[in-house]
């Protein structure tokens, strides 16, 4: 499927896609992007695996950013029987304790990437069965890949 | 007595071993917390960051010119296919032009790192599974590709061969003789090997129908490279979406429909065959011209973000780089091959022994640093 | 009948095996891949491309072509290179001109990358091909590349 | 050689006397242990060098000539390093199990005739007694194994348990088919029968599967590779002799060495002669006899290292599956005919 079918598929699925804050962006990526409230990531995600027109049965890149004020989760999705792609991303305001739902239920393989991205940004990840630190020790305090982490011992900035 | 009291008599209880951080198979500091009853498994947990860097946070650091020797560092059985893979995505986004020259001798290189890698990795294949001299044989045919690179890139292992825009040095003069004896060496090798391990009965009878991975599972769970491959997967980037001189080489993807243990030896060994056919077509027409394009002495990426996916010997590396338009990086994402086949370790191994943990390990062909960057 | 030819089968490929390393065992004489480390130092050369480490060749006039530019320090992704240099007014053109005091390279903070050397706009740095740096205190790592008494050559301009 | 035939004017004068006095038994018992020490040293020598061998390397070579003093200097290092242990262990059974492993196969090199003479106990029972004294072996790994309190031993030790009681049928087996020939189980008489040919020319068809059974088991019953999942380095570390160190662990490695060499001359005994030259070339000398002994011997040493170089490990269940579903029905198979040929006056006679 070309960008624009998957853009008006997608929007189709939303009764009202303001109301999830639904985006479409192709600007500064090579991918479509999609953005969406992550109240409603879950289900989006579930139907993008499902419906068979999208097909998205590949996840194959799961990236915790922090954009300083907000912390963003971003999702590469590929189908391997359409070969197109499709990158969703989710913003969450709430640095203290971000909790996003987890979508390892749909791609298995999400399980130790959202713990990886737990143990580096400190989002939560909702249902995830084992939310606990990938790398990290279990008493490592803070979270060390946001921007406003420091650590004056190990962290030597040129 | 009755049936029920015996049977609680000789209740079996489940119990923990820790395989490693310094267990002989698993292969540098990985440890396994298994949950065994008797020789069955019934859980594999891995606890990962033994030897975590933190190589993102060291990137946001970092220029575009240095990010690249820190690839070296992640999976250094293909550290010239990482150079690589940072090298593609700062050239997409900056758009230059790469010399036709610079794209075949990476590629070269590329299946020279695939097979150095797949080397070893069938040395230690042997050796998990008992036969220890497939070690030397191995590492003898890698020595000589090691070889090769220490002539050309001045290093063995962190070759830092790449820079954006084309290559640090031109090719040695003597590459070109030095990669077809090679081949020529290693075509011979392979049937020996085949000869030694392969065919032997007991190895297959280790291997068949161990660790099982449907198609299905193989996507859900993200493999890639040879594990996906041998559950008839077909993942291989260089195929769908071609890098450097790729799009010009012809060449079958290795593929397998078993799914077993047995199956990605064999996808792997296919591999070496199809490493061999590739560089045999570019290696006499390597095209003259400039081993690289100048750049900025501060490269600056546009605002925006850049993914690129390259072909490890261990499955699809991803870099994905954003960019605020300084010049650091915003933020880089390594899509490391090995951690997302090692999650599927625990859905294969559960219901094995413990040889065949070791055995199913073994042709996940994990590389620690790789997993924990 | 299959059970008599699992043996058949089984006993062969065991032996086919064992010819192998039997063909390697009577060859082992002219075989062997030992290489008898420090016995052979005499034989084995590295080839000239090899990263050992950096050195500041000087010519017989105790001169390099250091003009203390620093590019070598910035292309240092670990800061291996410090450069303490000063000013000095050249004799002959009466300008005032950057010199360097001392080159100190950290090579235990070394990784080898070759960024130096590349960024090096007047070869002044190149790679030895010595691999022998074990050294029993690290401070013998810190080293001054340019000898002391040394100047810069004359004709390197910056 | 000098040595050798010291020894051998030794018992030349000890054997026919009745050994009554205890000074004469443990002059022997002293001999034999010299031989037990200098023979296991020399076999991890000579597998060390085979291996290098086989894998393209040069093996062992720095102390003394070619490295032949290597296995002296490890045994020295292990005699002086410190013995640890983990903290709860059972000391006592801890403690126990190498002697076990160790006096199981110092006994079993007792009884076999080096040459006509050179024997130091001719018991009318010789192969049933070689046969239940290499089970006795197992209870010190077993015992060791258990009482490490480490799970990777514990596995190990149960590997072998399992392995051991299997393999001992083939083992029996094998041998009791060549026994069907001889008609006796004292090994000297069993070298007396070869005079007319050894057995396994004697015995042909059967003879031959009977001996190939018997290397298989024989590998098995001495945990080496591709049947060594009581070790197994790439799954369980070091198997049942991790937590041991120093001469602890020497004894046990020493025993997996001389067993190696009691199978080897087991096979050497009653299936190609023993101490008889072929053809008899050399049957004017008799002391030659224990060059052909060490001789057949070696090379059966060495085709166990052979094996071990070149296959993978079999993993524990298919280790059984071998010994239940292939090597105990061709042995029993193999048993009736043998006792067909017996019967019929089939075997080959020179």
């Amino acid at each position: 499927m070309t960008n624009q079918e998957l853009k008006d598929l997608i929007t189709g699925w939303f009764a009202i896609p303001e109301a999830v804050q639904l985006e479409f962006s192709e600007e500064g990526s090579q991918f479509l992007n999609l953005s969406i409230h992550p109240d409603y990531l879950h289900e989006t995600m579930y139907y993008l695996k499902l419906n068979r027109d999208t097909d998205f049965d590949y996840l194959y890149c799961l990236t915790g950013i922090d954009w300083e004020k907000e912390l963003e989760v971003v999702y590469h999705l590929e189908s391997t029987e359409h070969r197109h792609s499709l990158v969703v991303r989710t913003k969450t305001s709430d640095r203290e304790t971000p909790v996003i739902d987890s979508v390892q239920d749909i791609w298995p393989t999400a399980n130790f990437h959202e713990r990886e991205v737990y143990d580096f940004f400190g989002i939560r990840f909702k249902n995830h069965p084992n939310m606990k630190r990938l790398f990290l020790a279990e008493d490592w305090e803070g979270f060390p890949l946001r921007k406003d982490y420091v650590d004056e011992v190990n962290m030597v900035v040129k | 007595m009755s049936t029920a009291t015996i049977n609680n008599n000789f209740k079996s209880e489940e119990y923990f071993i820790n395989m490693g951080p310094q267990h002989p198979a698993t292969h540098g500091v990985l440890r396994l917390l298994l949950t065994i009853d008797g020789e069955i498994i019934k859980k594999v947990e891995p606890d990962l960051g033994y030897i975590h860097r933190s190589i993102e946070k060291m990137c946001e650091k970092d220029s575009y010119q240095q990010i690249v020797h820190l690839t070296d560092r992640m999976d250094y059985l293909s550290s010239h296919i990482n150079n690589e893979a940072v090298c593609l995505c700062v050239e997409n986004a900056l758009q230059l032009e790469i010399p036709e020259r610079v794209k075949v001798i990476r590629t070269i290189l590329d299946e020279l790192t695939r097979i150095s890698s797949h080397c070893l990795w069938w040395g230690v294949m042997g050796m998990d599974v008992g036969a220890l001299t497939t070690y030397f044989y191995g590492f003898r045919d890698r020595e000589m590709i090691n070889d090769i690179f220490e002539e050309t890139c001045g290093a063995r292992l962190t070759m830092n061969y790449n820079i954006p825009g084309g290559l640090m040095q031109d090719i040695h003069p003597n590459f070109v003789k030095r990669v077809k004896e090679f081949i020529a060496h290693f075509k011979t090798k392979i049937p020996e090997y085949n000869r030694l391990l392969t065919g032997n009965v007991i190895f297959q009878k280790r291997t068949i129908g161990v660790g099982l991975l449907t198609k299905e599972d193989a996507i859900s769970y993200g493999a890639s490279g040879p594990v996906g491959r041998a559950s008839g997967y077909s993942c291989d980037v260089r195929k769908h979406h071609p890098y450097s001189a790729l799009d010009r080489v012809d060449f079958k993807e290795a593929l397998a429909t078993e799914g077993d243990s047995f199956a990605r030896y064999r996808v792997r060994i296919q591999e070496m065959w199809e490493s061999i056919s590739i560089i045999e077509q570019l290696i006499d027409n390597i095209p003259e011209g400039d081993f690289k394009v100048p750049t900025n002495a501060v490269i600056k990426l546009p605002k925006g973000e850049y993914y690129q996916k390259v072909e490890t010997a261990r499955g699809e590396l991803g870099v994905y780089i954003i960019s605020t338009g300084t010049k650091n990086p915003y933020r880089v994402k390594f899509r490391s091959p090995g951690l997302s086949n090692l999650s599927l370790l625990n859905h294969i191994a559960v219901g094995g022994k413990i040889g065949d943990l070791v055995a199913t390990m073994a042709t996940i062909d994990i590389v620690v640093p790789d997993i924990d960057r | 009948m299959s059970y008599l030819s699992d043996i058949y089968n089984g006993i062969k490929t065991l032996l086919t095996g064992m010819s192998v390393t039997g063909k390697y065992f009577l060859n082992s004489r002219k075989g062997a891949i030992t290489q008898q480390y420090p016995d052979n130092r005499d034989t084995l050369k590295m080839f000239e491309r090899f990263r050992g480490e950096v050195v500041m060749p000087h010519d017989e006039n105790n001169e390099h072509s250091c003009t203390g530019c620093q590019k070598c320090e910035l292309a240092c992704p670990n800061g291996s290179i410090e450069i303490i240099w000063d000013r000095v007014i050249d004799e002959n053109t009466g300008k005032k001109k950057k010199i360097i005091d001392q080159h100190i390279y950290h090579f235990g903070m070394c990784t080898q990358c070759g960024l130096c050397v590349d960024a090096c706009p007047s070869d002044a740095i190149k790679w030895a091909q010595n691999f022998e740096n074990s050294v029993y205190d690290r401070t013998q790592l810190t080293r001054v590349l340019n000898q002391p008494g040394s100047k810069v050559r004359a004709g390197v301009e910056e | 050689m000098n040595t050798l035939i010291n020894i051998n004017n030794l018992f030349l004068s000890i054997i026919p006397a009745e050994i009554t006095g205890l000074p004469k038994m443990a002059m022997i018992a002293l001999i034999y242990l010299g031989i037990f020490a200098v023979l296991g040293l020399y076999l991890v020598l000579l597998e060390r060098k085979v291996a290098a061998w086989f894998q393209l390397r040069l093996g062992p070579n720095r102390v003394g000539y070619h490295g032949l003093l290597q296995t002296m200097a490890d045994a020295l290092k292990l005699v002086s390093k410190e013995l640890t242990g983990t903290v709860k262990a059972d000391k006592f059974l801890y403690n126990l199990a190498p002697y076990f492993v160790i006096i199981t196969s110092l006994m079993a090199l007792g009884i076999f005739p080096f040459t006509q003479k050179l024997q130091a106990y001719d018991l009318n029972i010789g192969l049933f007694f070689l046969i239940a004294i290499s089970s006795i072996g197992v209870i010190g790994i077993l015992l060791g194994g258990w009482s490490s309190n480490n799970k990777f031993s514990l596995i190990g030790a149960m590997r072998s348990g399992v392995q051991t009681i299997s393999y001992e049928l083939s083992v029996g087996l094998s041998l009791l088919t060549m026994v069907l020939l001889t008609q006796s189980l004292q090994l000297s008489e069993i070298v007396e029968v070869q005079k007319n040919g050894w057995l396994i020319v004697q015995g042909h068809i059967p003879a031959i599967i009977a001996f190939m059974v018997f290397m298989i088991a024989g590998t098995a019953e001495t945990n080496r590779a591709p049947f060594d999942m009581v070790e197994a380095e790439s799954e369980l570390g070091a198997g049942f002799h991790t937590e041991y160190s120093g001469m602890k662990f020497a004894y046990f490695f020493l025993a997996e060495f001389i067993n190696m060499f009691i199978i080897a001359a087991i096979a050497t005994t009653v299936f190609f002669g023993g101490w008889l030259s072929p053809f008899g070339v050399t049957e004017s000398i008799p002391w030659l006899g224990v060059f052909w002994f060490l001789a057949k011997t070696f090379i059966l040493v060495f085709l166990m290292m052979w094996f071990r170089w070149t296959f993978p490990r079999l993993r524990v269940d298919q280790l059984l599956t071998l010994e239940w579903k292939y090597l105990l029905p061709i042995n029993l198979v193999n048993i009736v005919i043998m006792a067909v040929i017996v019967w019929l006056n089939l075997s080959i006679q020179f």
